[in-house]
């Protein structure tokens, strides 16, 4: 799929196919070929290096952009996937389980976005039910009886909004992960993979650790809602991405966030490798740091952190 | 937010705001949006805005609710003068604060401190609808934290009600933040063994449904009082389903094992002062 | 209701009533009718001195037993009932909530089998789904939280054997409710004021103290089912319940229950109020006993106390 | 023990009793109950009584589930030679049990002990179905909370493998007690941080799965088994339902959110191996 931004790009690499097809095995068209070349690389620096928030909104969501699957395959080198609520159901649009990363037994977990259309729909586009989210509770006691840290994979339009998600007590399911997050005395890291939506991504990244990729985005409420309530126009989102301050730029400069992992020139669909390498190693990282933490300083921490954050002033002005 | 709007829409038919939170009650005496009976003004008030023919809940302000559950005298507020800041930039919010902080006179959609119900002294927090929607944003959050850790540190029973159409989404991810916030606070306070008793009234939406208001040891609703995550509109546009008559009612909610009981706003504080003498 | 076996009785009564009618004020049928006062008194204690299992457990059935609703209305001087799994539904099978028994604020709870046609249908004859144990889950909880003890009255055919039941995991629900039952650290007393049939009854009376009404029984199994599968006739009801040893007298004898409560003569349906005292003051005396105690000793002994339980001989003979 | 005799009665149509549970292996070819086509004894016993063709899950025998999931030579049996004894002198125990023991070599429904999975050293109970169909009493209950025991203090893994029809109403309200008895064992074990993980097979009914076998922490279950607290056909009488297709298999469960994932007999070991390694 080509985003409209990145038309020029592919237009480039279109024009490069068609003269290398042309000029087989002759050498004629090099210069020109190479000429295209730099253009491209141009062109793709300067599309990705001044991308606006709803672009990167965009690229957060594009079907190719590496998601759970790939990096639970390539990062864990085994996954023993657990399920079920063990008082409803098993919801596909989480999936978590024992892995291993790097020299340390993890509970891995995450939003499931799929890669074809049968396990797309099969996990709700990554939309959980209450049953997902009893899921990742139990996921998080489980990693607290066994001493195992827990790493969150984020990647999440938000919590489903359905009939069936508000009969099981979608709220209530939330409510009870954060309470359960605030609680356990394990290491919890969570990176923001690709989108970072609503109540139902907090659920899984108000966490020790919180990482974000460059074009990922983290919002209470996704740019196209905000529009149709806040200027009763759905087209215009971009506006409300702007406005919402949802780049992995804008958390970090607001220290909401630890760390912005870089995506590769075109964004991290255009290398998944690279992209699922550079996560990889901050997991790593981060995990080597945190695993010696004491229990206790890291509840303390973990307090301090959120308990601090918000956009208010005392009435002498200094903000509290 | 999403809900917020949805509702307050809806709202706006029946209950215009007013500072009291009183639908059309601003005549000597008016007719109620529900059953349509006339009802003189000073009735309502006196039943603390619920039709004497019909018992509907019209909405209550934070005062008013506060006088309604405490002792007279009794309450002390605090943390007053925690305001709003507009950090996004967000387009009209600080207008929007403005208009709202004029025509309610609070600072925000919140009032907070302690008081005395049936004698027993607890930290008490009440959302105001009047004031943006009820919707949480950081004095929301940063005035919960600090009603929990007042409970805490005092070793008081803590009482919620909520009222919120959702989130401000004017302050982003600030108030995103704010039920993480919410939630370590109460995760503590639940370490020692005074009770929380949260109180859900009309409406109670989004973040603070899937924060705090739900994390309660007992959870009390007042009679129809819409209770969820996402609102039904949405839910509707969303799915294109139709809705079942009393969908997220109060009544819808505890039927789904999510509410404790139902109970009408006259015999709230009855019912706060009976728990209380049970617990710690 | 009349039982077959309480014919006599019945026969006994109408004709002390039909005389009473003939006499009027009149002094004349006077001995005849003490004549018969004494007659029906005798076959009452020949008949209640004689029960067998089965009777009892017809007595224990009878509709006109006094049930959890007339227990918490006699003996709690305040009942605050809660409700709600917070996942799923609230069973009406099974109510609780916060009471005040004597001295003692509490957490009362119970099956709950009705008074008229609709209760009891609504309550679904005492049997508990899924829901039902994770409210009951909910309240140990509560409970424990609080400090406060568990006061449990048990009257329940079994948990229920349906397919929603089986769907939402009525074996996880129960199994939960032991394991709470045996950590939480406040004192937990029964009372089998009826029916304890199967794990629906044991999820609620795996207790510290267990008192059996002289005529409620205790059973894996109902007696009917028991003989359908034992001897392939359910008629032979009466030989099963003989069998399966169901009766107070049973337990207390093989040490499983701490205390018979005597009914009155002809049973407690037949003064409910002299039974709800009997029980009222059995409850109060356990209480003012169990709340001194310290918490830890409370788990241990409930712990010695079912682990030491079974029908189980080391071939040295010795039971183990 | 109901739902024993129902299953009893479905399975005694597809696999007569033998010591080690295999069906109708004894000739040395025979036709698979399930998919019709021919198998030899030795390649079924090879695959742990799991047809070639079809892959049905035969029952399995204690002793050759525990061949099938230790390292060979590492079990060692505890709490051999403890006996079941007729307190209630129920008709016909004593006779039933002296059959079972005789035709099965074992003491009761259960062999435990200690043993190796992969070079890690667990607790280990396996419950074995052609003892009075697996149904739980004191011995089963006593023995299961001894390992539990075993595994508290020798800071082992758990492993219980269950195979049961339900209770053995022959033992009356003690096999009742049973279920609080390994409750009581597992509350304390669990306060340590060993895992305990529970392996359903066909059929798991009753006081087993209302009790130790869905306490653990991670579920295992065999393709197919039947699991449930009442089975299908005493429900269907009772609640005169049609039961839908598949109603109480492992996948059912797995689906209701109820098991963690469906092992093939033959992968179980391994997937022992790769739990335990990730767990203290
Ligand atoms: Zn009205
Ligand atoms: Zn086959």
């Amino acid at each position: 799929m080509i985003l409209d931004f990145e038309r020029p790009i592919k237009d480039f690499e279109d024009r490069i196919t068609e003269l290398r097809r042309l000029a087989g095995p002759s050498e004629e068209l090099r210069g020109e070929i190479s000429r295209l070349e730099e253009a491209l690389d141009a062109a793709r620096r300067r599309i990705y290096s001044n991308l606006t928030p709803y672009q990167r909104v965009q690229v957060a969501r594009h079907p190719e952009r590496p998601n759970f699957r790939a990096y639970r395959d390539a990062l864990a080198d085994d996954f023993y996937e657990l399920s079920g609520d063990r008082v409803f159901g098993d919801d596909p649009a989480v999936r978590g389980g024992l892995a291993r990363i790097g020299d340390h037994n993890v509970v891995l977990l995450g939003h499931d976005k799929g890669t074809d259309v049968n396990s797309r729909v099969k996990g709700n586009f990554g939309m959980a039910h209450p049953e997902g989210y009893r899921k990742v509770k139990r996921f998080y006691e489980l990693a607290a009886r066994f001493g195992l840290p827990v790493v969150v994979l984020v990647d999440t339009p938000g919590a489903f909004a359905g009939r069936g998600a508000e009969e099981r007590g979608q709220a209530w399911a939330i409510s009870d992960d954060l309470m359960t997050l605030a609680r356990i005395p394990v290491p919890v890291i969570s990176v923001i993979i690709g989108e970072g939506c609503s109540g139902g991504a907090l659920a899984m990244c108000a966490t020790d650790y919180v990482g974000m990729l460059e074009n990922s985005y983290l919002s209470v409420i996704a740019p196209e809602a905000c529009a149709s309530i806040i200027f009763r126009d759905p087209s215009r989102a971009a506006e409300a991405a702007e406005a919402l301050k949802v780049t992995a730029a804008d958390m970090k400069g607001r220290g909401i966030i630890d760390e912005i992992i870089p995506e590769p020139l075109g964004g991290a669909h255009n290398d998944p490798q690279v992209t699922i390498e550079a996560v990889g190693q901050g997991l790593n990282r981060v995990l080597n740091g945190l695993s010696e933490t004491d229990p206790e300083k890291l509840r303390q921490a973990r307090y301090e952190r959120y308990r601090r954050i918000g956009a208010h002033a005392t009435e002498n002005g200094q903000v509290g | 937010m999403r809900n917020w709007l949805s509702k307050r829409r809806e709202y706006s038919r029946t209950v215009p705001e007013t500072e009291s939170g009183v639908g059309p009650m601003d005549s000597v005496f008016t007719k109620c949006e529900k059953c349509g009976e006339p009802i003189y003004e000073k009735d309502l008030r006196a039943r603390f805005n619920v039709c004497p023919h019909c018992e509907f809940h019209y909405p209550l302000s934070a005062s008013e609710r506060i006088r309604l559950l405490t002792d007279s005298g009794s309450f002390e507020e605090r943390d007053a003068g925690i305001l709003a800041d507009d950090l996004l930039g967000f387009e009209n919010y600080r207008q929007r604060l403005q208009k709202a902080r004029g025509r309610t006179g609070l600072d925000d959609a919140i009032l907070s401190g302690t008081g005395a119900v049936g004698g027993k002294r607890v930290a008490l927090a009440v959302l105001d609808f009047s004031f943006i929607g009820g919707s949480m944003g950081s004095v929301v959050g940063e005035r919960v934290a600090r009603t929990v850790e007042l409970a805490g540190s005092e070793e008081l029973p803590l009482v919620i009600v909520s009222a919120s159409g959702g989130a401000r989404m004017f302050e982003g991810v600030y108030l995103l933040m704010q039920m993480a916030k919410t939630s370590v606070a109460l995760s503590r306070y639940v370490e020692g063994s005074w009770p929380y008793i949260s109180v859900l009234t009309d409406p109670t939406f989004g973040g603070v449904t899937a924060s705090f208001a739900t994390a309660a040891d007992v959870v009390l609703a007042e009679p129809g009082a819409r209770i969820g995550f996402t609102g039904a509109r949405v839910i509707e546009q969303t799915t294109k389903e139709r809705l079942p008559e009393g969908f997220q009612t109060a009544e819808f909610q505890k039927e789904h094992g999510m509410v404790d009981r139902i109970v009408h706003r006259l015999s709230l504080k009855a019912d706060l002062e009976r728990l209380l003498g049970f617990l710690p």
